[in-house]
């Protein structure tokens, strides 16, 4: 039953915003431009989604008991008190909230004894929870993962391969569902103020010109705008709804349709085409990777499905992806003694056919990265993170979608999902990758002016930061700091929307400045989100850091525990910590650059200083929710209920791999350095925060100056580290002149054999049109000629006179008789 | 070819003895006498009855008509302007094809006396006896129409061409008719030859073939105006209408050429109005049954008496004569009664009536005896059903045949 | 036996011969009609003729019959083609008809 | 024929065969059409007179009312139909007349010298089975049999069930007529070519 009821919920959440997409683009094509009725459409479908998601979480934690956030029945029925009396936005949170003091208390041994449960044997392995809710292994019901899987819709079958709509239940589903359709609904609403100047018939595009110098004039797209976003809300939540991995190939290019879409959304500015083109194309490179990791595990697993397939009566028929894979006591994967290959195989559907099969090594290690190399690109990581930036030329709402709940959380989020199928080369690769990506971001955002660029670059840091969590075996900590990166990015993209639109879409910080006095609002939620991304807290307050320590500290000091605990297991990956405690120190510095260039000190352009306002109710009460998600949906940190939930359906395994060269940091010893790390990434904080009070707030150091003596280094970052220019050079140009020598060779030798052919043809054309002129024609005119003569001389008979006719029917007549006469006398 | 007036060639023969009798020129004689008398019967009837329409015209206009020569009711009048008529100047018109001009009115008397060939003044009074009696009746007359054409185009004159195409084009039409109305009678009597036919309605009234069925009955009406309008009398006189065309074909006529039209005319009346008596009113038999029986068995006597024959006959062709008459005076008063029509209004009521009617008649004709025969479950009531007397023909003639096939094998056994 | 076979055929031929020159010297379309019609009458009395005087008896009679029938026929119908002509070409004269001449 | 009869019959045969030839040659030498017709009449009429004496009255009388009567006055209305002037003459030059003239002489020598070149066959004795049962010239009756498909002088003996009568050529040649009737008075339909279009361009 539960599993019905949260999958009857999830796919309403889910398909409102499709009937939405369809009612917004036909009924707006057909309707008015000035009227807001596709806007509330699409809230209204967004919110009941968010609702029905709210709604399923509950219904999955009373099914569970809230076994993740507590262990006894009192906290349970606390729960459910809470739970009716509880506001619909921040009803779960609440619950986090209240059960916080508990949840620290037990946390450790929760901790402790679900690691335990994952080192033994036969219980490592996700239990399938059957459709009426009851946990099929009921030792173990309490703590094992809670999975609800089963299939909505067969799309084909090709032999042996069976593409089917799934769907995947489990509690970072349910997170991601909440807070996907949370986030929806506040940027829906927010862009309902943004986006009020498409409400017009006649729409005046300052940043696009024709030919001859004017702007553009078109008709607003106010209502294709919602649509677009509804059908983005649609995908990313198939996405994360999807129990097989084709299913999240299908949705993911569906996000990536529209991203395209909404990039490109002024698609008369060139740039903005431009901008979708690149995030488009560079999203079909990591693509490739992707049908790549698809191919190979088809070929060797024959199954896309996460979970197992269960008939009727709950015995399992076919294991999904995540069993397939038989581990050893030590949680390494099986090898084959005689092919030294692995074993794949089902230890819950034991099934003879499937044991003797394996996978090589080398191939297994292609699927994770395969799999890994679309993450790349979608969540813009290293080496193809340009397009993001570049994206920003979409409406700031877009941003923020794209940049917290969606686009670049899809990526994440698979690489999450897909966990127990990466070995540990390729969680290395992955932590590597991320390491890259966030240090390179955060330079680069040092830099930058533009407000929106600023925050693309943080939100690829900040990707990175997630990647590099996952890739260091910190599970929870990367999608941990997924989910509260996703409320104060949202939050700082809608501020930065917001002082867009109050400045009449100036861009440019250093236009800025004193904008506190003008925009409250904006501004000190802006701050809440600046100092949750620098990961600020004040340090020893024991009572008050509660209140003082955001979300982002919480979830940057997981990844950066986990990644210390990770250098001191394997001090060969050293810079795994030492990158990300420095750029955590950047991070701070950056961020607060962006809140003293714009908020505070004085006006630096008067005349945007004097046309700016506060924007409207619609889009600053957005921003409150946001904020207060912001400042505190991580509320207890690692013992929170946030993370709880997260964690809740942790795959139990996570794959060692059988190389050994990496040596797992085990949650005791993440907890160990937790201290360490989190006065370490506060410290670093703390001296970025300071430095850019010093360049920026208070204005003691002029930053021209540094910038003139570093102007080398600036020009680096500035031009983002030449990586446009990088690809330009490597893959461009090679790829011009091999077209060109392909055109060359198509010009000179495919043509040259052509014309020669055709010149041979023709002249044995003429050749043959000589020999028919005069051979064939020739007879067939001698013989026309003599019956023509023959006629000619014969036609003088025929006088056509009916008399002379008779005349010679007689005088033959005669004739004959006289023949006759002569021939035989008597 | 038959001369029927065997007593009379009997009597020659017996007169001349055997001396010639290789020649058949009793025969030649017989046929001699019996052309005198028809010519002049062909002859005498015009002037009887133009002296009969100029009266019966007077007194229909309220006038007294002829009355000075001859005396009493000017009976010799026609005499007169025959007499006048020849002694005129035969004129022929410069525009005219003389030798056609000439020769057309021939051609109308010609058609009208050989009519008189065929018809029979009583039993056994018949120049030649014919099986296809009526159908030679009609073929001649139908000749009739080719002398006036010939005269309406050989004159040279516009009314006289007008004339003769009218003339020819009613004629055509009106010819059809007259046949299926000729051949209604025929279907109750079974034979065409009209000696027979008057023959069959001996016995009274009640016989004649007008009251022997209903569709006879109308066809009779119908067959006497189809008639006139083929004699081309008014009110169907298109072909000579005075106030259009002058006088028509004959314009340009005049004297004796003019009076032979004339003689062919009224010569043609009697013998359609003949041809009606014999199929429809009894031909000449009184209508009185005992005298009819009387005057049968005193025919049939004749090599006992033939001088009872003889009257016998006489009185046959008087009544004949009488009958033929009383239908021409029937003509005439209709010329004198009715307008006439135009010739569009003529060809309507042939094409579009007269065609029609007397082809419903002709069927009903064939229809009515089985109607009848299923209706009174008596097939003896008419003379034979139709397919009743083929097959008894049959009949007749295989036996004769086989007969004459197996005499004539026996005979060449014998030989 | 001057009225006999040979007599009959006699006239026969002399009808047909007549009807053949008059086919072939009438220029006026009618003309050559009527040329038809007279040869048609000679096969006619020769049919007659083999009727009467040998064993060919009622069936030369009904052929005869045929002919004359057919001869209607083939007057009205060369009759309509004749006033057809004279409609398009404003003459009878069969001489103008050589549209088909080699 | 008697032999009774034989001064009559063949001093008539001798008048109308003569009248036939004549008429025949008088329609070939005359020039105008109405003339033709007219010696065509009288020609056709001995004919039909020369078929009464051969015992054939019906075939006479059919000659008269369909060829006389109905043939010929078609004829006579093509003529005025089709004469441009009054006593329309086309004449034919005098060497075609020479040397039709000639022709037609050769022809008749040659069927002239076939006729004299040929042994007919005796006349059969005795009555001709035409006539048989019937008086002579009366063949109404066995014509109108045979028609019907019944031959009482031929057929219906030895149990040949096979008619030898003629009802099926009778009805074919009857539907003929009809379809000629229909097919001439289509062909001759006034078509008003040149009317027609002169209306449309004045209108």
């Amino acid at each position: 039953m539960t599993g019905e009821t949260l999958r009857n919920l999830l796919m309403t959440a889910w398909l409102l915003p499709l009937l939405g997409f369809a009612i917004e683009i036909f009924g707006g094509f057909w309707g008015s431009r000035k009227s807001r009725v596709a806007a509330w459409l699409a809230v209204a479908c967004i919110a009941t989604g968010f609702l029905c998601s709210a709604s399923a979480l509950v219904v999955w934690g009373n099914a569970t008991g809230w076994r993740v956030i507590a262990h006894d029945e009192h906290h349970g029925d606390e729960h459910h008190g809470d739970e009716h009396h509880g506001d619909e936005h921040h009803g779960d949170e609440h619950h986090a909230a209240d059960s916080d003091a508990h949840a620290a208390v037990n946390m450790k041994s929760r901790n402790d004894q679900a690691t335990t449960i994952g080192m033994e044997p036969g219980n490592w392995v996700t239990t399938s929870v059957s459709a009426d809710g009851n946990v099929a292994d009921a030792d173990h019901s309490h703590d094992a993962p809670t999975v609800y899987s089963g299939t909505l819709y067969r799309l084909a079958t090709f032999g042996g391969l069976e593409l089917t709509l799934d769907y995947y239940i489990d509690s970072l589903t349910l997170v991601m569902f909440t807070m996907v359709t949370f986030i929806a609904t506040c940027i829906h609403l927010f862009a309902i103020g943004y986006m009020s100047d498409e409400l017009t018939d006649e729409y005046v595009d300052h940043f696009a010109h024709l030919s001859d110098g004017h702007h553009v004039h078109r008709p607003g797209r106010f209502y294709r705008f919602f649509a677009f976003l509804s059908l983005f809300c649609f995908s990313m939540l198939g996405l994360v709804l999807a129990g097989n991995i084709f299913q999240v190939f299908i949705f993911w290019e569906l996000v990536g349709i529209c991203s395209f879409l909404l990039i490109g959304f002024y698609t008369e500015r060139k740039s903005a085409s431009d901008a979708a083109n690149k995030a488009f194309i560079m999203n079909r490179v990591g693509d490739f990777g992707f049908l790549i990791g698809l191919m190979v595990l088809w070929t060797f697993f024959g199954t896309f499905k996460f979970g197992e397939t269960t008939d009727l009566s709950g015995h399992v028929v076919e294991a999904g992806l995540f069993q397939m894979l038989p581990r050893s006591e030590g949680g390494d994967i099986l090898l084959d003694e005689v092919s030294g290959e692995v074993l794949i195989g089902s230890m819950t559907a034991p099934n003879p056919e499937n044991s003797s099969r394996t996978i090589p090594y080398s191939l297994l290690i292609v699927a994770g990265l395969g799999v890994f190399a679309g993450c790349i690109g979608k969540s813009a990581q290293f080496p193809l993170q340009t397009w993001l930036p570049d994206a920003m030329e979409g409406p700031t709402p877009v941003s923020a979608l794209v940049h917290s709940a969606t686009m670049v959380a899809a990526g994440v989020y698979l690489t999450g999902r897909f966990y127990p199928m990466f070995t540990q080369e390729v969680l290395l690769t992955i932590a590597y990758v991320g390491c890259i990506t966030l240090f390179v971001a955060a330079t680069i955002a040092v830099v930058a002016t533009d407000i929106k660029k600023v925050l693309a670059y943080s939100t690829i840091s900040q990707l990175g930061y997630m990647m590099l969590g996952l890739g260091v075996f910190g599970w929870g900590a990367g999608l941990f700091h997924l989910v509260t990166h996703a409320f104060f990015k949202s939050l700082m993209f809608l501020c930065s929307g917001s002082v867009i639109h109050g400045c009449h879409h100036e861009q440019e910080m250093p236009k800025m400045g004193g904008l506190r006095h003008k925009m409250p609002i904006t501004a000190w939620t802006m701050l809440v989100g600046v100092v949750a991304i620098s990961g600020l807290a004040i340090p020893g307050l024991v009572g008050l850091s509660s209140f003082f320590a955001f979300s982002g500290f919480h979830s940057k000091d997981a990844v950066v525990a986990t990644a210390l605990a990770f250098v001191e297991a394997n001090p060969a990956h050293f810079l795994l910590f030492i990158v990300p405690l420095i750029t955590a120190g950047i991070t701070a510095f950056y961020m607060f650059r962006l809140w003293f260039y714009t908020f505070a000190g004085s006006p630096r352009d008067q005349h945007v200083y004097d046309h700016c306002h506060e924007s409207p109710a619609i889009m600053t009460l957005p921003l409150l929710a946001l904020s207060i998600f912001a400042a505190y949906c991580a509320w207890g940190g690692e013992q929170g209920p946030l993370y709880g939930l997260i964690t809740g359906d942790q795959p139990a395994y996570i794959a060692h791999g059988i190389a050994g060269s990496v040596t797992l940091p085990g949650h005791d010893a993440v907890h160990e350095v937790h201290g360490t790390a989190g006065i370490l990434a506060m410290l670093a904080a703390f001296s970025g925060t300071l430095v850019a009070w010093v360049l920026y707030g208070a204005g003691w150091i002029n930053p021209g100056e540094i910038q003139k003596q570093l102007s080398g280094v600036h020009g680096f970052l500035i031009n983002k580290w030449h990586f446009d220019e990088l690809y330009d050079s490597v893959f461009m140009r090679p790829m011009h002149i091999v077209g060109k020598f392909c055109a060359w060779f198509d010009r000179t030798i495919f043509d040259g054999i052509l014309h020669g052919a055709a010149k041979v043809t023709v002249v044995v054309s003429r050749w043959d049109r000589l020999f028919d002129e005069t051979v064939v024609d020739g007879f067939v005119n001698v013989i026309g000629r003599a019956t023509h003569s023959a006629g000619l001389s014969l036609k003088t008979i025929q006088t056509g006179n009916l008399r002379q006719y008779v005349m010679f029917i007689v005088a033959g007549v005669v004739a004959l008789f006289a023949v006759v006469l002569t021939t035989f006398p008597g | 070819m038959m001369l029927a007036a065997q007593s009379i060639a009997g009597f020659l023969e017996g007169l001349v003895g055997d001396t010639f009798s290789g020649w058949g020129i009793q025969h030649v004689l017989a046929a001699a006498i019996h052309a005198v008398l028809l010519v002049h019967a062909f002859a005498l009837s015009p002037f009887l009855f133009i002296w009969l329409e100029r009266k019966v015209s007077g007194r229909i206009q309220d006038r007294l008509g002829p009355t000075r020569v001859g005396g009493l009711f000017g009976w010799l009048q026609s005499l007169a302007d025959g007499i006048k008529l020849v002694q005129k100047e035969d004129l022929c018109p410069p525009a005219a094809d003389a030798m056609l001009f000439k020769s057309a009115p021939y051609f109308v008397c010609i058609a009208s006396f050989a009519a008189f060939v065929v018809l029979p003044f009583s039993s056994g009074w018949v120049a030649v006896t014919a099986d296809c009696g009526l159908f030679i009746i009609l073929a001649v007359l139908s000749l009739e129409v080719f002398g006036i054409i010939m005269a309406g185009y050989s004159s040279g004159s516009k009314w006289s061409l007008f004339g003769g195409m009218r003339e020819a084009a009613q004629m055509v039409s009106y010819e059809i008719p007259l046949a299926i109305c000729a051949l209604v009678p025929i279907v109750a009597a079974g034979s065409l030859n009209l000696g027979e036919i008057g023959g069959m309605q001996r016995g009274g009234i009640q016989n004649w073939f007008i009251f022997h069925d209903p569709f006879t009955f109308v066809a009779f009406f119908v067959y006497f105006v189809v008639a006139t309008a083929s004699c081309k009398r008014a009110p169907f006189d298109l072909a000579e209408a005075e106030s259009e065309l002058v006088g028509g074909f004959h314009t340009e006529y005049s004297g004796i050429r003019w009076s032979f039209f004339f003689m062919g005319e009224y010569a043609s009346m009697f013998a359609v109005c003949g041809i009606a008596g014999i199929l429809f009113l009894g031909g000449w038999n009184t209508g009185l049954g005992p005298i009819d029986e009387l005057l049968y068995a005193a025919r049939n006597n004749s090599v006992d008496s033939p001088i009872g024959s003889y009257l016998a006959n006489v009185i046959g062709a008087f009544v004949f004569v009488l009958k033929g008459s009383a239908g021409v005076f029937v003509q005439i008063w209709l010329r004198w009664t009715l307008p006439r029509l135009r010739i569009d209004q003529v060809m309507t009521t042939c094409l579009k009536y007269l065609i029609p009617i007397s082809c419903f008649l002709f069927l009903g004709a064939t229809i009515w005896p089985l109607l009848l025969a299923t209706a009174t479950q008596r097939s003896s009531w008419t003379p034979e059903p139709l397919g009743a007397r083929f097959a008894a023909e049959v009949q007749e003639a295989e036996t004769t045949e086989a007969f004459e096939r197996q005499a004539l094998n026996d005979g060449e056994e014998i030989q | 036996m001057i009225a006999g076979l040979q007599a009959y055929l006699l006239v026969g031929a002399v009808l047909f011969v007549c009807g053949v020159i008059c086919m072939a010297t009438k220029r006026n379309g009618i003309g050559v009609l009527m040329g038809v019609e007279l040869v048609l009458n000679g096969a006619n009395v020769n049919f007659i003729a083999f009727s009467k005087y040998t064993a060919l008896g009622l069936d030369a009679q009904i052929f005869a019959l045929f002919v004359i029938v057919l001869a209607a026929a083939e007057a009205a119908v060369a009759l309509a083609i004749a006033l057809n002509f004279y409609n398009n070409h404003l003459t009878i004269d069969v001489d103008k008809a050589n549209r088909l001449k080699g | 024929m008697n032999d009774s009869n034989l001064l009559g019959g063949q001093l008539l045969f001798a008048i109308f065969a003569l009248a036939t030839c004549l008429s025949a040659v008088a329609v070939v030498v005359s020039q105008t059409v109405v003339r033709m017709a007219f010696w065509l009449v009288i020609s056709l009429g001995s004919t039909a007179a020369l078929f009464f004496l051969a015992d054939a009255d019906f075939i006479g009388a059919a000659q008269l009312i369909i060829y006389v009567g109905g043939t010929l006055i078609l004829l006579v209305f093509g003529v005025m139909l089709t004469a441009s002037s009054p006593y329309l003459k086309i004449k034919s030059s005098p060497g075609e007349t020479i040397i039709g003239g000639l022709l037609g002489l050769l022809f008749m020598f040659a069927v002239f010298s076939s006729l004299q070149g040929v042994e007919w066959p005796a006349p059969p004795t005795g009555d001709s089975a035409v006539t048989a049962g019937s008086p002579e010239g009366n063949t109404l009756r066995p014509l109108g049999l045979a028609l019907l498909g019944a031959r009482p002088d031929l057929d219906l003996h030895d149990g040949d069930t096979l008619s030898t009568g003629y009802l099926l050529p009778f009805e074919i040649v009857s539907v003929h007529l009809l379809v000629v009737l229909i097919g001439a008075a289509y062909l001759a339909r006034a078509k008003r070519k040149s009317a027609a279009p002169a209306e449309g361009l004045e209108s």
